[in-house]
């Protein structure tokens, strides 16, 4: 049941999106009730709020073999804690640009933010994205080559 | 310098004197002409001090074990080293009362590495005139400008002011202040195409040895465990097992700093593999400035750190003005 | 090492049509921990409850993880279930496979090999979960409003009349704020003063309800249910017990030189003095900066008069200590200073005046009986303009950037009560934007232009200037597009409202966030518009946000509510997913404090002994009552110190390596 | 394919038995998957254990080499590892190396002496190992003493081999003690080194100390007091210990390692080495 | 004696390559460390030192030992293959190759590390004879003579050529192999070995006094209190350590790849401050402790364990490399006067 990328020879990409409980981690579950298709290789995590998601997280998933990572939150000004997306905003911004300037595809790391009536929006976001991965291809630059064996 | 060193000399023995003080950290000289070591004086050792153009050591990071000590200490910080020191008091991390700090003018310090890169190499003496370094060697005398084998930090140098000082020691005969660009190599980086930059990281951070000795001289870097000390982290590492983890290492490492790097490139002159890691830091500087407002850690001691702040229309992530793509 | 049941749901086929249930049990069955795995028809119904009770009794279950609905929808069920069968509740976790995976999947494979990576994470996380309780905190039965304007008054009223305590702690001398300066109030033209001081009096004889006049809040600590704060009661100089506010003091004062700050420094009164007649408490204070007997140690008239004995020379400040549930903000506002406005010419022109001292001219009460006559000689004035938007909308550095709100309705009120009254006066009104929503407000500003014939040029005054008693207002209509140049015997000048200036330190002390135009700012803007972020602080009155009446009422209201609801709890339940540091590991930096919303984290000097090595550090400490779980801190914490429980670092991670397998 | 043979590489041993000693100390039985011991080895001979991802770690193996069925191993709960350890239900696998160190010289030195056992707590599981060896091969040894102490009586490691067969062997006194009285307890009350003195032993007997190390302290001055040379007392040290046979550094003290040269010292040669443990 | 000239230098690196795999000194972005040779590669004879010494090529930064795959209650245990590529090292120091002795010292002494065993016999050291020795230098302090560098094949640098020669019967058969080599005679590296000595005698450490210093010193060096001072600004990093090509410490992890356990070793410093840390307690609590141990470990435990050899070979990595310029030739120094009080 797992997936073999070697075993079918096709590129699936491995998304993994970390989801506030407030508004994103809800509209992925109003995507879910209105029956809105986005592909299976995304898995989210559920996070209190964005400002919980730690560069290490991102980082760890691109060792393990993550091809994308995605980060949602509430809109700004609408976040539950009043100000945790946007201090997310701020490291994500940083970290971002850090990969970047270390040669790391831009695509592969993004922040949307999604509130908890937009399950049209996350679906699409959803799709847009794994299409940016799959484009991309692989992520070869940021795994732990350990972790292939 | 030799009359700054004097006049260091004269000051600390009289703060010692009048109790001002009870011990002084400076740097003390070592084995050759250039590897000074930072090291605590009394008034017994006192004449053991040595100031010149090879006491590159930031020595605010010592202020933090030092002030938790009894007594009270004289600091000699060079202008450069105040805004580290500052920052540590931004963190709670140096008890100021207990420290006096005596700004030391600076010409600049030299970098062994750079003589050697030169050609300079069996070294035996070195005298200092003016800029002119007059370099005694196994295999003859050689010749250099001080300006052409500065520490990489000391191109960009913030300026002969102290940003926190109780005293200071006149500078009997002030240079110029270098003009060089900051961010000309990461600028220069961010020109190149991802895969090229990838390449240069790749190459350069390949070199690591994970000695830890970037981290444990940064003032910034001050915690009491790190978290790739800690295995409870889950990222604990004592050795780069993969590639990931050479930049994995640096990129928290920096991340971790963002905001509080004064940009003292300690980092940098430590390395033993000669990684330029100020880039790294420059990066999150250079695009603190640009997206955030112009920001120097280390300027006060106390306004918020731009990590710990925001405002309501922060540029979005992946919409920082980036390299070409 | 935990021994987890793992429990897939089928709800029905709305996930066993698209995932495989019982391939997802069987292949998570060998992973670490996992003592059982086992799938049924609906696992939220009783019968599926009771199969997680047994299994947890029979097998010594540690820890729960339920495949099934989002989180969101069952897992407060889940979690109860598990805790009547003896199990901490938040050793249950949640792998969300229907609205995350079968209800968007199509194929059956997919979805079943992403709802075994779903459960696989769960049991990952599981594995790290620490048994949680949540705390409990006495709740203190009693409110503090800080502010006795109408917001206030209203707040306090609400909230005694539900049986609680309040007391409301007010820096001027009475209570009532500025709507007690005002003369009418829009859109209804009743009388500001007939409808505020009986709620005055309500307050003042409300047996809940305790007032501290001439009184401010000092020092305010604890946290939500339990702040103690110290209020300084400032010397009247006047007993209170005593005072049986007859009134002679204040006629026999000879000090006749200082302003009057009821009416705007439009007169004076004396050193001895009740703000106004309908002040609550009735009582006199001493003004130290114009009494003789303060400056010269002579006088003592009033001393000598008081039939009661009432006045005390010695009098000094009192600190009053008390315990608080809840403390409601309700600072209210002042108009700006308009100094800064040099083209109005206000600091030249006592005929240039603020709609605030227009209301005071305008008012019985006022320093000219209700008679409107020009400060300046004391004449008629027969033309009247009127600039609104002075200083608000205005992004220079004079002016605040906000709308003010109230200013369009109070103009409309102001230039339609002159027209009633003086008949013969010519009025105008220059506006940027005249802006009316709310209830009957567009049909009042309607009325003043279409039955009143005030003059409404859109258009800004770009200079006043006097000339021979005469003011020359020059000004631009936008829309014909030309210049105007009206000779006008009084402008009245619509300033921008900001918050009072007791707001930013009381902000702080509270620990509550504010805006940049030191509003305090709401805990939702839109869900929670009463409550700061701050957990037991509320909001109520333009101290939040520019309001008129109806909407401080309502908001008052809505604090009150807000707060009995909460002094009604004996205890409360704190949230158990919150921060803790580790102090082994914290380096004392304050990062975290500065990015905490709830000012839920302090520092400590605490002894630490860290592996035989004894010293005393700086340390984060975290208030489990305050926090709210966030977890800004615990990233911005660069040893890793700060963790959130439920989600701490290990158990984010223990979910991406899972994903990522 | 032949598996590769480093003495890093650890064995595998299967947990048949979970025997719960005390509140925080549990015994495990582990024995080859084909049966047997894993490997063998001499009393006071340390194993490392581990989970793999878990951790791993020295311990002290508790069962004696005349016992070739199993191994036992008394793991006090203090940590990631040992509390996993703790967790785990009967046909677990872990992962077992060794033996490393050096053994009491129960075939030299301490060949025909009069043996005094003293043990606190969970010190008790070294010396078990020679107890049970030289209760098996009793007449190669003369009189034996033993005195063992704990926090309570609920404390006390082993406390039925103790009572059922310790004390009933031929030529063994067993003296209990534990720190506070109890109810339900009618034995001595004291500290150990202090029973140790009220005991009085006689100094023509060899003595074998374990326990923690402020107790091990007390105890050699005791000893000391009853006028026994350090050359006549052995005892057994704990350190961090990484690689087992001296080679990664850690657990040196001066020029020895506890791993390689230890973990038994005679105190005597205890006493030269420099002060760092 | 054979020998090639330095322009066809390349050609001998090919045939080398040939045979098996070559490490060698390579630059890149400015620093030099051993690295395998390919056609192009940028070799760096010439660099007195390599940052990281040729110990990696033995005993690496990080190895794997064992892998364990977790199914329920069962663990599998999956033994990596012993290394097995055969491989030569080039340019290696007289101080490194001495300093290999050392670390067999360690590893080859019962039990066997089967891992470092399998690379030492199957690699090649041919070592470098120094031409320009630099004032960090102090190999002749421990009897080192670089101009007899030892390994299986000595080298020397002279006049425009490459002079080899066999030392050890593994050397030989790998210089059998070696078609581009011309015979020469041993007196022409006469020369080069004349100029190096004369250098030699104007290292300003060759002096370095170590009497006293030795396996009998614990006593004596264990309480100084000179070790307060000397260690007061170490930064407590691990660059001397991980430089030294005689450091040996290490530590054992595991890593979970999702699929498996890995257990690796990797190089630790004792210089760190969790080396010896437990869940109770640290028996070296502070830098002093643990800066005394890498230095009594170096001059004073190892010699005691191993015939008087040290433990230090004086290549001056850490010298010219600690961030703080603290080192044990000043440690040697300051300790010497105290230890032959």
């Amino acid at each position: 049941m797992q997936i073999e990328k070697q075993e079918t020879g096709e590129f699936k990409p491995l998304i993994v999106a970390f989801c506030c409980n407030w508004c994103s981690y809800a509209g992925a579950d109003l995507a879910g009730t209105s029956r809105l298709n986005y592909p299976a290789n995304v898995k989210i995590i559920r996070v209190p709020c964005s400002c919980r998601v730690n560069p290490l997280f991102i980082l760890r998933a691109f060792q393990r073999g993550a091809d994308g990572v995605i980060i949602n939150g509430c809109h700004p000004g609408d976040c539950h804690y009043s100000t945790g997306n946007y201090y997310a905003r701020r490291r994500m911004a940083l970290l971002f640009s850090m990969l970047e300037y270390l040669g790391i595809e831009k695509g592969r790391t993004r922040v949307e933010w999604v509130s908890a009536a937009e399950g049209q929006r996350f679906a699409q976001v959803m799709n847009e994205f794994v299409e940016t991965i799959y484009h991309l291809g692989e992520n070869k630059r940021l795994e732990d080559l350990r972790c292939k064996r | 310098m030799q009359a700054v060193e004097k006049a260091i000399k004269e000051k600390a023995r009289a703060l010692l004197a009048d109790g001002t003080v009870d011990r002084v950290l400076g740097w003390e000289k070592g084995e050759y002409c250039y590897d000074n070591t930072p090291a605590v004086f009394t008034e017994e050792d006192i004449d053991r001090l040595v100031y010149n153009s090879f006491c590159g050591a930031n020595l605010s990071k010592y202020l933090i074990a030092e002030s938790k000590k009894e007594g009270r200490v004289l600091a000699l910080l060079k202008p450069c080293d105040t805004y580290s020191f500052n920052q540590l008091i931004k963190e709670h991390r140096i008890d100021r009362e207990k420290v006096y700090v005596l700004g030391v003018p600076c010409h600049g310090i030299a970098d062994v590495e750079k003589l050697n890169v030169k050609g300079i190499k069996g070294i035996e003496s070195i005298a200092e005139d003016g800029g002119r370094l007059t370099v005694q060697t196994m295999y003859g005398e050689k010749e250099c400008e001080l300006n052409d084998v500065l520490l990489e930090r000391c191109l960009s140098c913030k300026g002969p002011e102290y940003m926190a000082a109780d005293d200071t020691v006149e500078d009997p005969a002030p240079v110029e202040l270098r003009k060089h660009d900051r961010f000309g190599m990461v600028e220069k980086l961010m020109q190149m195409t991802p895969d090229e930059r990838f390449e240069f990281w790749r190459s350069e951070l390949s070199k690591c040895i994970r000695c830890n000795a970037c981290r444990n001289v940064c003032p910034a870097c001050s915690c009491l465990k790190c978290v790739f000390d800690n295995d409870a982290s889950g990222v604990s590492s004592k050795a780069n097992v993969d590639t990931f983890e050479e930049n994995m290492f640096h990129i928290i490492r920096a991340f971790h700093v963002a905001g509080r790097c004064t940009d003292c490139g300690e980092c940098s002159r430590v390395c033993p593999q000669g990684i330029p890691l100020h880039l790294l830091n420059r990066k999150f500087i250079k695009d603190i400035n640009e997206n955030y407002g112009e920001y120097q850690a280390g300027a006060d001691d106390s306004s918020p750190w731009p990590l710990v702040s925001y405002t309501q229309d922060d540029v979005e992530p992946g919409k920082m003005e980036g390299g070409k793509n | 090492m935990q021994r987890i049941g793992v429990f897939v749901c089928w709800c029905g086929s709305n996930i066993a049509a698209t995932v495989d249930v019982a391939a997802v049990a069987e292949a998570v069955k060998n992973e670490p921990g996992v003592v059982l795995a086992t799938d049924y028809q609906y696992m939220c119904s009783e019968v599926g409850q009771t199969k997680i009770q047994d299994a947890i009794k029979e097998h010594g279950l540690t820890g729960v993880v339920v495949c099934s609905c989002s989180p969101r929808m069952h897992e407060a069920t889940f979690r109860k279930t598990a805790a009547a069968a003896g199990l901490n509740p938040y050793m249950v976790e949640i792998a969300n496979i229907r609205e995350q995976c079968s209800w968007i999947h199509k194929d059956k494979a997919e979805g079943t090999e992403k709802a075994i990576i779903l459960a696989k994470a769960a049991i990952a996380k599981l594995n790290l979960n620490a048994p949680l309780t949540a705390g409990e905190s006495p709740v203190v039965k009693r409110a503090l409003v800080i502010g006795g304007g109408i917001a206030g008054i209203q707040t306090a009223l609400d909230i005694a009349d539900a049986g609680y305590e309040v007391d409301i702690v007010e820096k001027s001398p009475t209570i009532g704020g500025k709507m007690a300066q005002l003369d009418k109030t829009f859109p209804t033209l009743d009388c500001a003063a007939c409808i505020l001081t009986p709620k005055m009096v309500d307050a003042a004889q409300h047996e809940k309800i305790h007032l501290y006049t001439y009184s401010e809040v000092e020092k305010i600590s604890g946290f939500v249910g339990n702040f103690t704060v110290d209020i300084r009661k400032k010397a009247r100089n006047v007993k209170e017990d005593l005072c049986t506010g007859c009134g002679v003091c204040t006629e026999k004062c000879p000090s006749r030189k200082a302003k009057s700050e009821f009416n705007m420094g439009l007169n004076t009164r004396g050193a001895i003095y009740v703000p106004f007649a309908q002040a609550v408490p009735n009582i006199p204070v001493i003004d130290h900066e114009a009494c003789i007997h303060y400056k010269t140690g002579k006088c003592g008239l009033c001393e000598k008069s008081c039939p009661s004995h009432a006045i005390d020379f010695e009098q000094q400040d009192e600190i009053i200590t008390q315990q608080y549930g809840a403390i409601i903000a309700a600072t209210g506002f002042n108009p700006i200073s308009l100094e800064n406005f040099d083209e109005f010419g206000y600091a030249d022109n006592p005929d240039v005046v603020t709609s605030l001292e227009f209301e005071r001219l305008m008012n019985a009460a006022g320093p000219t009986k209700g008679v409107l006559l020009r400060p300046s000689d004391g004449k008629h004035p027969k033309t009247l303009v009127f600039v609104q938007c002075v200083g608000s909308r205005d992004t220079t550095d004079c002016g605040k950037p906000y709308c003010s709100k109230i200013c369009c309705m109070y103009t409309a009120k102001h230039a339609m009560l002159v027209r009633e009254k003086y008949p013969d006066t010519e009025v105008y009104v220059f506006y940027i934007d005249v802006r009316t929503p709310g209830k009957n407000f567009d049909e009042f500003q309607r009325r003043a232009v279409e039955q009143y014939g005030v003059n409404y040029v859109k258009g800004m005054v770009g200079k006043v200037a006097e000339e021979d008693g005469v003011l020359k207002v020059q000004a631009s209509d936008l829309i014909s597009g030309t210049q105007m140049h009206i000779d006008a015997d009084m402008v009245i000048l619509a300033a921008a409202i900001e918050p009072d200036k007791s707001a930013r330190p009381l902000a702080t002390m509270l620990t509550a966030s504010m805006d940049t135009n030191d509003f305090f700012t709401e805990a939702h803007p839109k869900l929670r518009p009463v409550e700061s972020p701050t957990a037991g602080v509320f909001l109520s009155g333009v101290c939040q946000g520019p309001k008129d009446i109806p909407e401080t009422v309502a908001q008052a209201g809505a604090a009150a509510s807000k707060v009995i609801g909460l002094l009604a709890k004996d205890k409360l339940t704190c949230n158990p997913c919150v921060a803790g540091s580790n102090e082994l590991l914290c380096n004392g930096c304050s990062a975290c404090q500065n990015v905490c919303p709830y000012g839920a984290i302090e520092y400590v000097e605490k002894e630490i002994n860290d592996h035989g090595v004894r010293e005393t550090r700086r340390v984060a400490q975290v208030n489990e009552a305050v926090c709210q779980g966030c977890g800004a801190c615990t990233v911005t914490c660069p040893s890793g110190a700060m963790d959130l429980k439920g989600f701490t670092n290990q158990q984010i991670m223990a979910e991406v390596d899972a994903i990522c397998r | 394919m032949s598996m590769r043979q480093d003495t890093l590489i650890p064995k595998i041993g299967v947990i048949t038995d979970i025997r719960k000693d005390t509140p925080d100390v549990k015994t495990f039985r582990a024995v080859a998957p084909e049966g047997g011991v894993v490997f063998q080895h001499m009393p006071g001979q340390c194993a490392m254990l581990s989970i793999p991802g878990v951790g791993e770690a020295m311990f002290s193996i508790t069962s004696s080499p005349t016992n070739t069925e199993y191994m036992e191993f008394s793991i006090k709960k203090c940590g990631c590892l040992t509390d996993w350890l703790h967790q785990m239900d009967v046909g677990q696998q872990i992962t077992i190396r060794g033996p490393y160190g050096n053994a009491f010289p129960v075939e030299t030195e301490l060949k025909g002496k009069d043996l005094l056992f003293i043990a606190g707590g969970i010190g008790l599981a070294p010396l078990r190992s020679v107890i049970n060896y030289v209760r098996h091969y009793r007449e190669n040894y003369g009189k034996i003493d033993i005195v063992y102490g704990s926090r309570s009586k609920d404390d006390l490691v082993d406390f039925d081999e103790i009572r059922n067969e310790w004390a009933n062997t031929e030529g063994v006194n067993v003296y209990l003690t534990i720190d506070r009285e109890q109810e339900g307890w009618d034995g001595h009350v004291g500290f150990v080194p202090n029973y140790v003195k009220e005991l009085g032993f006689s100094t023509d007997k060899t003595a074998l100390v374990c326990g923690p190390p402020i107790m091990i302290k007390f105890v050699l001055g005791a000893l000391s007091e009853l006028g026994f040379d350090k050359k006549q007392v052995y005892t057994t040290m704990e350190l961090r210990m990484k690689c087992g046979v001296g080679k990664c550094g850690r657990c040196n003290i001066g020029s020895k390692y506890v791993c390689k040269d230890g973990p038994v010292f005679r105190c005597d040669e205890l006493e030269e080495l420099p002060d760092e443990y | 004696m054979q020998k090639i000239a330095m322009d066809r230098i390349s050609e001998f690196y090919s045939a080398m390559a040939a045979e098996r795999a070559l490490y060698l000194p390579l630059k890149k972005r400015g620093a030099v460390n051993f690295g395998r040779w390919q056609e192009g590669a940028d070799v760096d004879i010439d660099a007195l030192h390599t940052v990281k010494s040729p110990k990696d090529l033995f005993f690496p930064q990080s190895e794997d030992i064992v892998a364990f795959k977790m199914k329920g209650k069962e663990i599998e245990i999956d033994a990596p293959d012993t290394p097995d590529e055969p491989f030569a090292v080039f340019g290696v120091r007289a101080c490194d190759a001495r300093a290999m002795e050392v670390l067999d010292r360690v590893f080859l002494s019962e039990p066997v590390d089967t891992y470092y065993r399998a690379r030492r016999e199957n690699g090649v050291v041919i070592t470098l004879a120094c031409t320009a020795p630099e004032e960090t230098c102090f190999c002749s302090v421990f009897g080192i003579d670089p101009a007899q560098p030892g390994g299986d094949v000595s080298t020397w640098l002279s006049g425009g050529f490459l002079y080899l020669k066999a030392v050890t019967e593994k050397g030989e058969a790998f210089l059998a192999g070696l078609t581009p080599l011309e015979e020469a005679n041993d007196a022409e590296i006469e020369p080069a070995v004349r100029a190096l000595e004369e250098t030699m005698e104007r290292l300003p450490l060759k002096d370095l006094d170590l009497t006293g210093i030795d396996g009998n010193a614990t006593e004596k060096l264990f309480g100084s209190e000179q070790w307060a001072e000397l260690s007061r600004a170490c930064l407590g990093c691990g660059t001397c350590t991980y430089i030294c090509p005689t450091c040996q410490c290490y530590d054992i992890r595991d890593f979970d790849t999702g699929k498996e356990i890995r257990r690796y070793r990797c190089w630790d410093s004792c210089m760190y401050s969790d080396f010896t840390r437990m869940a109770h307690g640290n028996p070296r609590k502070s830098q002093v402790e643990r800066f005394r141990q890498r230095f009594m470990h170096k001059l004073v435990y190892f010699p005691a364990n191993n015939d008087g050899m040290y433990s230090c070979v004086g290549c001056g990595r850490c010298v010219a490399k600690c961030p703080i310029s603290m080192n044990i030739v000043k440690v040697a120094k300051a300790l010497g006067a105290e230890a032959r009080k």
